[in-house]
């Protein structure tokens, strides 16, 4: 039953630093609607470890359940995934994450799936920072259900079926400073250059990195008016800065210079312009921010607070890197593992010596 | 009173209130027997709260070596005003009633010896304890006036304090200094009219005493447990806090670092989600819960099921349906587990019944999840859990891992694009996987719970659904042959089978000796120690007219199963069930039976 | 090819695109035959997905009534690309294929007949339609094609589309006018080969048409719910979105305001949470889920049943275990909720047989359960939940409502000290309860899923824990005469008998009449619409040699659960068990059996 | 095997303006530890019902799993009450109080049972509104599974068995103001004055109002340095104001003069002195603030968090009405229900008349 569809990504030939082109970064065809905001966050996926020099065996995908939790099959082929239940991804990440703690995880989940049914498992995720970047496709709708109110809905949003929704939303960015993650942006699908700069930097830090992205859903939540629309994002969405990531391995980052962004959807010339600050990162690489209408410091957990207060009282999508705490030891780290992966331990390591027997027979009584 | 002396052959129980700190003085007696190299088994009837209910610990001291719960007591100890009148009527006619004689309640019989304890008195009488103290060393008031009225070796009660107290000195000599002051006040001033005492033996030579959880931890340690995600719940909690105890132990590297992780997780869903993630990525995971963290693991094991994850899920059985009564034991989960999931589930399940077994299946576990991945189940319960109970020594693992079909990189260079993660190559239903961190390009597939191709694609295809499904089934088969056979005992003219499992098996024993002696009744005897059931079960089967079941539910859960699996011989099968919360009693399963073969 | 006309008994199958507007355009189809006095029946193959994959609608026509699915499909439209092959496979030979000319694969089969069709060309040749609009209506173009070439007539089309639309004139005729293109290009181009053809007939006179779940919320409307808390998942999302529909018109008060609250919970432990807490309360309360959600439902599920809170959970089944296929069907579920909860559990269980007995059950359930005090599940599925079926036209319930035991101010008044939550005062099992709000001093009790005496007071007393649980087990047994019996038809000369239940009954019952037609072999039927079996069950079993269970799960379910309960009839019992996701054929039944009867 | 233990409060014989002694306020012996910071809240909740004029028959009692939990059995026997699972107890009560919107919900939990296994449904019956009192037990420990870390435990407590806690505490006050709860308070169950009048205000809001009261567990987390033992509270609580409650139904406020609180722990004397702050609940009662230090405004929910934070930074204890919003309807408000409880319907109410049943069979096709 299955069939050609659009590829997620373009087509791409040369290598990157770890000997791969960005074909090596592909998925399997999306089975989304067409125009689904999750496809873009794909394709930014694909760009971002393309560009940051990833190498996909490092990486395991995780999700949940929904069209959201369906995107890690439409990138990185050569990682390993697990589609988990739905609103349970978190716990089984924690755990999959200790087979070799050399890798990254990489989890899709949904408004859905991570804040309504999810948001206990969601929420000791970061407070445990386990090191992934969870990736929230926010579109204030269940997709894949067809169309009911999650619990990010804007209140008052009427739907079809559904009637007119009653409740505030969860505002993502919100719980997840409330749980002290580490590294909290929020993003809009359709503003590509920034979705990927982020990206590529919460790739490098050093456990969870929450970004919400705002991700329209074409079919069921599209409505102008609505904060999860496409119009809406790009009407109203204020990056707090333009951001730009600069890794490691790439060299000291003096030696190049500040290569001004060019988002995809057009900011005030004005704008652009102003201060210039930088986030070292465990590993070494730099968030490059420029401030744009005012200086912002996101490593501040009550400014970050302020700006997200203030944007959910004016109903305005505030996007960007909103915190970041870049020196907090992450859940593998806290467990001090041996080097060798966990899971590539042998007997000899993991059964005790035969005499080990007596002295546990002594221990009892 | 009494002239006779009875030796060797009585129960003792002790009636405090919860959280007085009689749980020192209660395994201290139990140890003491136990090193006078006699049979003891010792049972703690709690509440669930944590200061200040009722709570009951017996003893039973067996010279012929019987470890079951007996109802009849013959010694009582009588510590809490509360239970009082209770613990007084329920001493045997004939026995002893030591209480402490601060509780001024009517005593209305005269058909047992009663033996005042002047508790208090005798504790503010000794200058070496601190007055914070004072409440906690009254209990070793009692068992210094009940090793002189039995026959206690007072060295013995000291190794077993040395033993609780790791070998502090302070603590060991001020419980000490008390247990001699009640040993001297009884020599004084109790003159001895019950026929209860006690002679050493060598019985116990050779024995270590311990609890099921702790071996099942240590067994899981010695089977190379990497990853254990866990919440708290009684009877359970004990198992994962004995790994913490024991893997820092026996487990570090040599540079301090770890070989494994242990959490404890926000909830249930997530211990076991961790696992699941755990076992997918190659390691040894476990959890270990109680019925309501059973209920909610229900999602995740399906999951494990069908996404073929290993995981060992131990679950240490309390009361239920729901909350239930959370320390009182039972076996109540069998048929929720049997079927723990929504759709078509097969379950592969464990039935330790001794405390070797918790240890032996703590390893095997790993090697069948492993093996046939998926998840394996091992149902104890709280009687064997959270009791000592005297066994023979843990025994080092007598086979290697058995780490299942896993493909590294070098093996998948061989294989090349043949690989398919779903595909029955081997013709046992299993197929190979690899592991997340394996850097062959080919080594990634993905996982999912839904439909997908042997080699892990995506599909809704009928045929594909019912190939895959099919497929599992056949795992199930292939299970059967690494599966703990049941233990067969037989008698030369035996006029019934008997089949249990788990805890019960000492008051099995009991009851089928008993009826042998006093009635002459000779059993066969399975114990069963896994399902599915093997072909060991429908030969015993087949081989009796009529087969007594052993349940300590209510609803004779493994009857039931059997009467599912064998409906050919189901109307052998005649169902033994009942369950108070209390570990059974030999009594119990005699009479049950002998009702029945009377009619 | 062929002169033959084949009348009123043949399949249509419509390949197209998930989302790709054509669900429309299939149920007019449907309706529209079934308004020409067809026996019709139309089942949605439908992918995972909102849009892109393949989908599938099959429609049988039988002028005999026949309503089950059927393998072999006469006339294949193939819209879709992506499952052009396999649908011009499908078409049983000398039947008809219809396909959308832009499609430009090859075709390779000679023994049907081909019928291209200019879809694209005829929409944009249509002015009227706005290009926004074009991808959906072309779906039209077949509807009218078709009507052409087998003879639908127009003005039922018509009146499916005004009822689609809520007769809004637009769309209607928007798609009116496509339809009327596709006839008339049909006319004039499209010479008929083939013989399969409609006419008229008077046999669905007086009947309707809806979907299980929309006559589950219409019933339980009836039933007086007034509490719903749900959690969405396919195939039972549509169940409480009736209910929101419907509740509105049927239940507001004169003033507009609310006798019911419906809530989206965050999910299913809190969807069920809410229903026991509102079930408690004294509200007639359902959840609906599925699978997934029956999993996570478990816990409250066991203290629903332990705490004696009437609460109704339907469980719309679809392909487990785990997330499983969630757009197919199954019976999968029946084992899972037969022991839904650690410990030991009863389920009352409901298995409506058909959309009439979905609105049936949808309000006697709530009878039930507020009568025995206990969740009671209703078991759906997918096929009888999500498709339009044709049904006898809903009746008005024959029995006032059932509330049950409730105790209010006046009736306390009366009662004095002298009542007791769980005193068994009636024999049956069955407590008297009061609810919040009643303003009487003595009304107050305290709930709990721990041990309680029959004064409601906690307590672990061993001899109390029996006594409740057995009191549950009456209560269990009190059910039976409360619950719907088995339908049971019989016939002369029977050879065998058959025990099924739920959808499958149309596949069952079409299987019957052809083993007898065309083997001569006459049989009994037994539909059972309950779980505890009543005595019609055992009857049944002992008066047949052989009796035909038909399970549409892998294991056998019901079998196994028959086998468990009626052991010493358990040789009799043959499972008939298969389930690939889509509804069961009666070839399927018949072959089966035929295999078996052969042996 | 019940026995009698200390009851839970004291005697009293005066009857209040509902007529009831403080007697008809009583519950069962308790079968808490001696000392266990649960009792004495249960003797606040005894007294505040009964200062407040609340009819037993009108509050209904929830709670989860736990010793937290297990309170509501020694208080208000005149009251219903369900205990319910662990970490369940907010989706039993949104059903619950369904039956009767006239009766407000009390429900009991503890720090394991809401902020670990419970977190999902107690963030989700806050972004509901539902209407009941929330009093979260909080001790940092899981008492009745005999002292494991819960999720509010300290970063750093080391437990006999347990070893180390490696996790930050979850804030319990900070989570109910990112699940935008509408009167939330932080209180220590050691300051008894302070807590009654809080939980008269809260009894009298309509809507949630999480109390998260510090209730030190005497047996498994009662370590000085602990920031749930009892020294600790002891020594550093500090107060935002003094805060005494004022029930509508007892006349105009104006005609009673302000009657400076005696809080059982002593303040500092300078500390009690300030403005006069009122807050007007929905029923008409009020809230009056007496500033200590500086005056603050509780219906902000910015100070509120920035209070917050700044006491989890300098590790102090804030006590006091942390934020309220008097004028949110809350859910039962909002489902427009009719007057009659829905529990005292008949079935002439419940079911649609005969002549219904052809309009819907007309409606199906
Ligand atoms: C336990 C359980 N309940 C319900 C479902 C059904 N379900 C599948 S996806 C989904 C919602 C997904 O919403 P979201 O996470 O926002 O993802 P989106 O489709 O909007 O990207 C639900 C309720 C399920 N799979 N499992
Ligand atoms: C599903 C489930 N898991 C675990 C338990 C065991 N359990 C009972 S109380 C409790 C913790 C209670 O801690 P808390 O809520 O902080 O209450 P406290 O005893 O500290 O007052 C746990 C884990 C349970 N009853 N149910
Ligand atoms: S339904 Fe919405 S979320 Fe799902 S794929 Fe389509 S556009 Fe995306
Ligand atoms: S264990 Fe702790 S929380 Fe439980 S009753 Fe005792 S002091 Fe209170
Ligand atoms: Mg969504
Ligand atoms: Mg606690």
């Amino acid at each position: 039953m299955s069939q050609p569809l659009p590829m997620a990504g373009a087509p791409a030939q040369q290598v990157n630093s770890a000997g791969l082109s960005k074909n090596d970064y592909r998925g399997n065809p999306t089975t989304l609607c067409q125009g689904c905001g999750h496809n873009s966050i794909s394709n930014q996926i694909i760009a971002a470890c393309y560009e940051a020099n990833v190498v996909p065996e490092k990486v395991i995908k995780f999700s949940g359940i929904g069209c959201s939790s369906k995107s890690p099959t439409y990138f990185l082929n050569r990682s390993f995934g697990f589609n988990s239940l739905h609103g349970r991804m978190p716990s089984l990440a924690t755990g999959a994450l200790f087979g070799d703690h050399r890798l990254k995880g990489l989890g899709i989940s949904g408004d859905g799936d991570s804040a309504s049914i999810g948001m206990g498992q969601f929420k000791h995720a970061m407070r445990r920072n386990v090191n992934m970047v969870y990736i929230i496709e926010n579109n204030g709708v269940y997709g894949l259900t067809k169309g009911q109110f999650s619990a990010t809905a804007d209140k008052g949003l009427t739907l079809k079926k559904q009637g007119v929704n009653m409740y505030l939303p969860v505002d993502i960015c919100m719980e997840a400073l409330a749980s002290r993650a580490t590294f909290v942006a929020r993003l809009f699908a359709g503003n590509a250059k920034q979705t990927k700069e982020v990206l590529k930097a919460a790739l490098s830090h050093n456990g969870i990195a929450v970004l919400d992205i705002i991700s329209p859903c074409v079919t069921f939540n599209n409505l102008e008016s609505s904060y999860y629309s496409y119009s809406f994002g790009k009407e109203k969405e204020g990056p707090l800065h333009d951001i730009s990531f600069h890794q490691a391995s790439e060299g000291p980052q003096s030696t190049i210079s500040y290569v001004p962004p060019k988002p995809e959807i057009k900011l005030e010339a004005d704008m652009i312009d102003g201060e210039i600050r930088e986030v070292a990162l465990h590993d070494g690489s730099t968030i490059i921010l420029k401030a744009l209408e005012k200086d912002y410091d996101p490593t501040s957990r009550f400014e970050a607070m302020r700006v997200l207060e203030e944007a959910a009282a004016n109903n305005w999508l505030v996007t960007g890197l909103v915190y970041v705490a870049p020196e907090s030891p992450s859940l593998t780290d806290v467990h001090n593992l041996v080097e060798t992966p966990l899971n590539r331990l042998t007997e000899k390591d993991l059964r005790p010596a035969p005499e080990t027997i007596k002295t546990i027979n002594d221990l009892m009584f | 009173m009494t002239q006779n002396r009875i030796v060797n052959d009585f129960s003792i129980t002790v009636g405090t209130a919860n959280g007085s700190g009689s749980s020192t003085a209660n395994t201290t007696l139990l140890r003491a027997l136990f090193k006078m190299g006699l049979p003891v088994s010792g049972k703690n009837l709690f509440p669930s709260n944590i200061q200040g209910l009722p709570t009951w610990y017996t003893i039973r001291v067996s010279g012929d070596g019987f470890t079951a719960r007996r109802e009849e007591q013959e010694i009582v100890v009588a510590m809490n005003p509360g239970s009082f009148v209770q613990d007084l009527a329920s001493v045997t006619p004939g026995g002893a009633f030591y209480y402490a004689d601060d509780i001024k309640l009517p005593i209305n019989r005269d058909d047992i010896s009663l033996y005042p304890m002047p508790v208090k008195q005798l504790v503010r009488a000794n200058a070496e304890i601190p007055s914070n103290l004072r409440d906690l060393v009254a209990n070793m008031v009692y068992v210094g006036i009940l090793a002189q009225m039995i026959g206690i070796d007072q060295s013995k009660i000291e190794m077993a304090l040395k033993f609780h107290f790791k070998n502090k000195e302070k603590p060991v000599s001020l419980n000490m200094s008390m247990i001699r002051a009640g040993a001297e006040w009884a020599a004084e001033n109790l003159p001895k009219t019950d026929p209860y005492t006690l002679e050493p033996l060598d019985k116990t030579d050779g024995l270590i005493m311990t609890d099921g959880n702790t071996a099942a931890a240590l067994g899981a340690i010695y089977g190379g447990v990497q990853f254990a995600g866990w919440y708290p719940i009684t009877p359970a909690s004990s198992l994962a806090e004995a790994l913490n105890e024991y893997l820092p132990q026996l487990r570090k590297s040599e540079d301090g670092k770890n070989t494994f992780a242990v959490i404890q997780a926000e909830d249930e869903l997530a211990a076991i989600g961790m696992c699941v993630g755990a076992g997918w990525s190659g390691l040894r995971a476990l959890t270990s819960t109680s019925g309501p963290g059973m209920s909610l693991m229900t999602e995740y094991a399906g999951l494990a099921y069908f996404a073929e994850v290993p995981v060992v899920i131990w679950d240490i059985q309390r009361m239920g349906p729901s909350t239930g009564l959370p320390t009182r034991t039972s076996q109540g989960d069998l048929s929720f587990v049997y079927n723990m999931g929504h759709g078509d589930i097969d379950s592969l399940i464990l039935l330790p019944g001794s405390i070797n077994e918790c240890f032996e299946f703590g390893w095997r576990s790993f090697d069948i999840a492993e093996r046939i991945q998926t998840p394996v189940y091992v149902l104890s319960d709280l009687d064997m859990g959270m009791n000592q109970w005297m066994t023979e020594p843990f025994t080092y693992p007598d086979q290697p891992m058995d780490r299942g079909k896993v493909l590294w990189e070098e093996d998948l260079e061989k294989l090349g694009a043949n690989w398919g993660r779903y595909k029955d190559t081997d013709g046992d239903g299993i197929g190979h996987r690899t592991l997340p961190g394996n850097t062959h390009p080919l080594s990634a597939y993905f996982t999912r719970g839904t439909g997908h191709t042997p080699e892990a694609r995506y599909s809704e295809e009928p045929d594909v659904w019912v190939a895959n499904i099919n497929r599992l089934k056949k795992k199930y088969e292939t299970a059967k042959q690494y599966l703990p056979k049941p233990i067969v005992k037989t008698a030369e003219g035996a006029k019934f089978g008997i089949i249990a499992y788990g805890s019960t098996d000492p008051a099995v024993e009991e009851a089928r000796l008993k009826l042998e002696r006093d009635h002459g009744l000779k059993s066969d005897y399975l114990r069963l120690r896994a399902i599915p059931f093997t072909r060991e079960v429908s030969d015993f089967i087949t081989a009796h007219e009529r087969i007594y079941i052993i349940d300590m539910n209510r609803d004779g859960q493994l009857h039931q199963l059997l009467s599912m699996k064998y409906p050919e011989h189901a109307t052998r099968l005649v169902s033994i069930a009942y369950n108070d919360g209390l570990p059974p009693t030999a009594r119990w399963v005699r009479t049950a039976i002998l009702e029945k073969e009377e009619n």
